[in-house]
């Protein structure tokens, strides 16, 4: 194979190098007197692309995919009703849900008939991709603004039904809980009979 | 379409089948004929892209097909007298030419098929430098070997790997290959 | 005091002065090039940052001394210790002020006013040569290895238009010694510019400063240690201390060429049109023109700080080209044209 | 011992390992040098240091579940995989996806080609030294995720898009952000083409260094910016005009030589074409009502028919395509990707003899070698 001869003809400011060079630092200076400038203002958030982060955070978009919470509704009551289709959804097969029928004098404590017994989410398998938050027909399950997700130990990164609730508890004192989901429309049809028999379906293969 | 007719007069008695599938069109040729076939397809009809290779295994396809006509069949029960004429077993693997015309920007794939106990097909490198790399992986992945490759070795796997990993019969999850890559140490401290 | 006491004086204070330089400059290469590129830079430890230096000292006394298994044990130590050594001691003959009048003795502010201080500069300065071949090699890494390869290349091609050039501001001042030359820079030069070599040698100029950062191993020249070629070059395999003292004696480099500049360039002390000493008494004038003299430098340090973070890296045989076959004939060229003059001139 | 040593007749030489953990390497891909002097003679490449089999993974997930699976191919323009696996299965299934879904995924795909290019031009710089416009860059990039981020709500592995159509409408405030990220990038575009195009010790590093010609080129089976750098004309988005593409005034630059110099500078004019194509594609959005469908009519698990089918689209790297075989179950029966960089890879050593070790850096910068794509 012959390379290809490349030939290009510079411009005289070109092949004396200083010209481009002087303009650079020229640039580069205006940079640095600007920046300059605002670092001197008092606060953490002083030039305006830098974050310094544990002091000075960034505004988490409304629809972020954090860390998970499981939501209660007015009454405090649990929504989720154990159906398991966000362990089906899951890509990455990070949650393992587990059934448990609500009893009589809970139904207090639980919106449906039947109650997640346990709830156990494997952060470390988890991609944060929000099939679980979509397909959730209670939306009980969400992805909140959480994102800092270190542990020590392997075994805090699978998150339990407490931590969860937690979570929501914590999101909604702080005011930070994720607007509903807003329907997406649909090209002319009526989406409602299938939704329904997929719930259907869903719970049934948890039942068994 | 014009594509079809120019391919099936260009291949002639070559081509076994040519179908249409979801817009995209597919001839199938025979295994031995496949440099011939590739370089009148790109010497006369323009093809002179190659996209990509691909490599299938179609062992599970005709396991589940076989298993419906089975049903079928004894749904069916004995009041079909007459059973159907027993085809020939359709060969394991298929790889399939992605080809391109840039200027009239049509498409093309052609497909052979591979019998599992012959899995030998004629490299194509010598028409494009291209194929190099595909078809080491289709190697790679499914143990079909390209006979005139310059260097025909494992691409994506390691070269001392047992198996052919996107074969049906593989399973998902490995069959513990990677045990002696990896360093456990034992005792505590290792958290799983 | 005698000689000797002002002589150690002098000395102990330019190794710490030197080195408080270059501990100031890893600062400030942070924190410039965070500015330039719209970050912040390390602005935890102390006031705007300040003690980041130390803190990074400490992290590299602190940090373990071990030497790669199949390295030569001694030359991988032999290595940075050269280096340093010659980066400390070529400042010797470099000005760092006028004088100085304490209980009416004049301490003249420069260790040793050799009269052959040029030729010292020149001599010294290639040993660090030795630092980068002797590291890169006893490293037992190839990488390494060519990183001390290409300084090697580097730094004796670069040495001939260095020391053309300088070797041209000898003959307008008709001198080797550095003092006599800042001495002479005094005053104005065709009546209205300061005396100062830029104006006398502006090619020689271009041709020095070129070459002062390719011997300092800057942008763009920073060829031996390029991070994305050759993981970090000569030092790859160094840690701790001995990472710590090619660092310290890189920036020291970086302030001898900044002083040498200055000092037959810039007219050293002299500020333009300013005659310091008949305004000031003896000791204010020498603190004076040791201020004035560090600021020029300064501006140098500062200048290294600021190619660096604008241009890109040369490429092997384009650095080799440029050194050889736009350099040199410029330095000569500028040394026949400064020949013609001195003779139609004197 | 690789082809490479069978080739070189002489013993005159030292092998260099670049890669697989070495700075310049994107990702982690090995390439083993010969290098004589400065000279390199050849290079053996080795990949498969991230094989995730992702292809493997594909035939045990749904449909849907391999969307996120995509977003991991090229993670710097993880939109543009989604959408291309998106609509190679919506054709598989002849799904006719509204409008305004359309709008949104060209506004998002040419959102993650400028991020894309952003990466490539920022780390070209890096690699040859100029650390500075890799700055101003990226501080755009972030901008743009920061779009993606209140969009659905992800930065780098999106997810985007759903079989069918796309998950939600864009963010009310998309207007003024795309504003302020268009004056921003544009700035910063300009910026760094002060900063490096002319500049002389740039030219020199870029000019001539690892050029190939039209017919090897595609011989090889080099698409996107990599081939037009070569001169010749050829994107999909204008050749084989898919969603709304034929609709949009916008020009595809060629190069010349098809060196790195060629690549970089189709990169820089591709960045300001993907921002003309946002603006037509914006202004053909906010004529669509509020309530116009974003999803097509599509079952709720998806069973695509028996059949098979290969869809490409233009992904900022080239020609990103999805062959996928279905046997009418809800999972597929076969998928293979078609990365671009794959067969653009295989070239490296051809392009790079001769060369010097640095010039292999500038080189292997320039071709954007992504690992997570071109080891699958």
């Amino acid at each position: 194979m012959a390379k290809p001869v490349v030939q290009r003809k510079y411009t005289l400011g070109e092949r004396i190098y200083l010209v481009e060079i002087l303009k650079g630092l020229g640039l580069t200076w205006k940079h640095f007197i600007f920046n300059f400038r605002a670092s001197l203002k008092p606060g953490p958030h002083t030039v305006p692309t830098c974050w310094q982060y544990p002091w000075d955070r960034r505004e988490i978009a409304p629809v972020f995919r954090g860390e998970h919470m499981l939501s209660l509704d007015e009454k405090g009551r649990e929504k989720c009703i154990a159906c398991g289709m966000c362990a089906r959804v899951c890509p990455a097969q990070c949650i393992t849900v587990k059934k448990g029928k609500v009893k009589e004098g809970e139904e207090e404590k639980y919106a449906g008939k039947f109650y997640p017994a346990s709830f156990e989410i494997d952060l470390l398998r988890c991609i944060f991709c929000g099939f679980c938050e979509e397909t959730c027909p209670k939306s009980a399950i969400v992805l909140g603004q959480g994102y800092e997700l270190a542990q020590y130990e392997g075994k805090e990164c699978i998150i339990t039904k407490e931590r969860l609730i937690n979570n929501f508890k914590a999101a909604l004192d702080s005011g930070n809980l994720k607007p509903p989901r807003k329907k997406v429309p649909v090209a002319g049809a009526k989406e409602k009979k299938s939704l329904k028999s997929g719930d259907k379906k869903g719970s049934k293969a948890q039942e068994a | 379409m014009a594509l079809k007719d120019s391919v099936s007069r260009l291949l002639q008695n070559d081509l076994i089948a040519l179908e249409e599938s979801a817009g995209c069109i597919f001839a199938e040729v025979p295994k031995d004929k496949i440099v011939s076939c590739l370089s009148s397809l790109r010497d006369e009809l323009g093809f002179n892209f190659l996209s990509d290779i691909v490599g299938v295994d179609n062992s599970a396809l005709y396991e589940a097909k076989a298993k419906k006509a089975k049903k079928k069949k004894d749904k069916e029960g004995e009041e079909n007298e007459t059973p159907e004429p027993e085809r020939p077993a359709l060969p394991r693997f298929e790889v399939i030419y992605l080809l391109l015309n840039p200027d009239t920007n049509e498409r093309l794939q052609v497909r052979i098929r591979v019998p599992e106990d012959d899995l030998k097909v004629q490299s194509i490198t010598s028409l494009w430098k291209g194929a190099n790399w595909p078809e080491r992986e289709c190697f790679d992945m499914f143990g079909i070997r390209f006979e005139g490759h310059p260097y025909l070795r494992r691409l994506l796997m390691w070269d001392e790997f047992p198996a052919h990993p996107l074969r049906k019969d593989y399973p998902l999850e490995g069959m513990g290959e990677e045990r002696h890559l990896i360093y456990e140490p034992e005792g505590e401290g290792h958290w799983t | 005091m005698n000689e000797w006491t002002i002589a150690i004086i002098k000395v102990v204070f330019i190794w710490s002065w030197t080195l408080l330089i270059a501990t100031i400059m890893t600062w400030v290469e942070r924190r410039g090039s965070a500015l330039i590129q719209d970050r912040l830079g390390p602005n935890i430890a102390g006031p705007f940052g300040l003690f980041q230096p130390l803190a990074d000292g400490i992290k590299l006394f602190t940090k373990e001394e071990f030497a790669p298994k199949h390295a030569h044990k001694i030359l991988f130590t032999l290595g940075p210790v050269l280096f340093a050594i010659q980066a400390f001691s070529a400042y010797a003959v470099i000005p760092f002020g006028d004088k100085i009048v304490i209980n009416a003795k004049e301490i003249v502010l420069q260790v040793a006013d050799v009269n052959i201080g040029f030729l010292f500069v020149l001599a010294v300065g290639s040993l660090a040569v030795y630092g980068f071949v002797v590291g890169g090699w006893g490293s037992n890494n190839k990488y390494s290895l060519l990183g001390g390869l290409r300084a090697t290349a580097q730094l004796l091609s670069y040495e001939v238009p260095l020391g053309l050039a300088m070797l041209a501001v000898c003959m307008t001042y008709g001198s080797f010694s550095l003092r006599e030359i800042s001495l002479d820079q005094a005053g104005t030069f065709l009546g209205f510019l300061p005396n100062w070599g830029i104006f006398k040698q502006p090619l020689g100029f271009l041709v020095f400063i070129v070459a002062a950062y390719a011997e300092a191993n800057r942008v763009p020249f920073d060829l031996p240690e390029a991070e994305s070629e050759l993981v970090a070059g000569y030092h790859t395999e160094y840690g701790g201390m001995r990472l710590g003292l090619y660092l310290f004696g890189e920036y020291v480099n970086l302030y001898t060429l900044s002083a040498l500049m200055v000092t037959i360039y810039f007219g050293a002390w002299h500020i333009p049109y300013v005659d310091m000493s008949s305004y000031l008494g003896p000791l204010a004038y020498g603190i004076v023109s040791f201020l004035v003299f560090f600021l020029k430098c300064a501006f140098f340090l500062w200048l290294f700080v600021w190619v660096r973070w604008t241009i890109p890296r040369f490429r092997f045989d384009q650095l080799m080209g440029l050194g050889w076959k736009s350099l040199i004939p410029l330095g000569l060229l500028n040394l026949f044209v400064t020949a013609f003059l001195i003779q139609i001139t004197v | 011992m690789g082809p490479v040593k069978q080739r070189i007749a002489s013993e005159d030489y030292v092998t260099i390992n670049v890669g697989p953990s070495h700075p310049a390497m994107h990702g982690t891909l090995r390439a083993i040098a010969y290098v004589s002097g400065e000279t390199v003679l050849g290079t053996d490449l080795e990949i498969g240091y991230l094989h995730r089999g992702v292809e493997k993974l594909g035939e045990n997930l749904t449909y849907h579940q391999f969307i996120p699976i995509t977003d991991r191919l090229n993670y710097c323009s993880a939109i543009a995989n989604n959408v291309a696996y998106e609509m190679a299965v919506e054709k598989l299934m002849g799904v006719e996806v509204p409008v305004k879904a359309q709008l949104i995924r060209i506004i998002m795909t040419e959102l993650s080609r400028i991020a894309d290019h952003i990466v490539l031009v920022g780390i070209l710089g890096v690699d040859l030294g100029a650390f500075t416009p890799f700055f101003y860059l990226f501080i755009q990039r972030e901008e743009i995720y920061e779009i993606f981020e209140w969009y659905n709500g992800a930065r780098l592995t999106n997810t985007f898009g759903r079989i069918g159509g796309v998950e939600s409408d864009l963010p009310e405030d998309f207007e003024t952000r795309w504003h302020e990220l268009k004056k921003g990038l544009e700035k910063a575009i300009d910026e760094t083409d002060k900063l490096l195009t002319h500049n002389r010790i740039w030219m020199d590093r870029t000019i001539g260094v690892t050029p190939i010609s039209a017919e090897d080129a595609l011989s090889w089976g080099f698409t996107g910016p990599c081939l037009r750098a070569c001169g010749v004309k050829r994107d999909l988005r204008k050749d084989e005009p898919y969603s709304l593409y034929s609709q949009f005034d916008f020009d595809v630059p060629t190069g010349k030589h098809g060196d790195v110099f060629d690549r970089y500078m189709i990169r820089m004019i591709e960045m300001q074409e993907s921002m003309k194509i946002i603006d037509q594609a914006f202004d053909l959005y906010k004529q669509l009502g509020p309530n116009e469908p974003l999803m097509a009519k599509v079952p709720k698990i998806i069973k695509p028919p028996e059949g098979e089918v290969y869809h490409a689209i233009e992904s900022p790297n080239g020609e990103l395509g999805f062959y996928i075989k279905s046997d009418g179950t809800d999972k597929p029966y076969r998928i293979k990707i078609r990365p671009p960089c794959y067969m653009i890879f295989q070239a490296f050593d051809e392009l790079i003899q001769g060369e010097m070790i640095s010039d292999l850096i500038a080189c292997l910068s320039s071709l954007n070698i992504i690992a997570g794509e071109l080891d699958r």
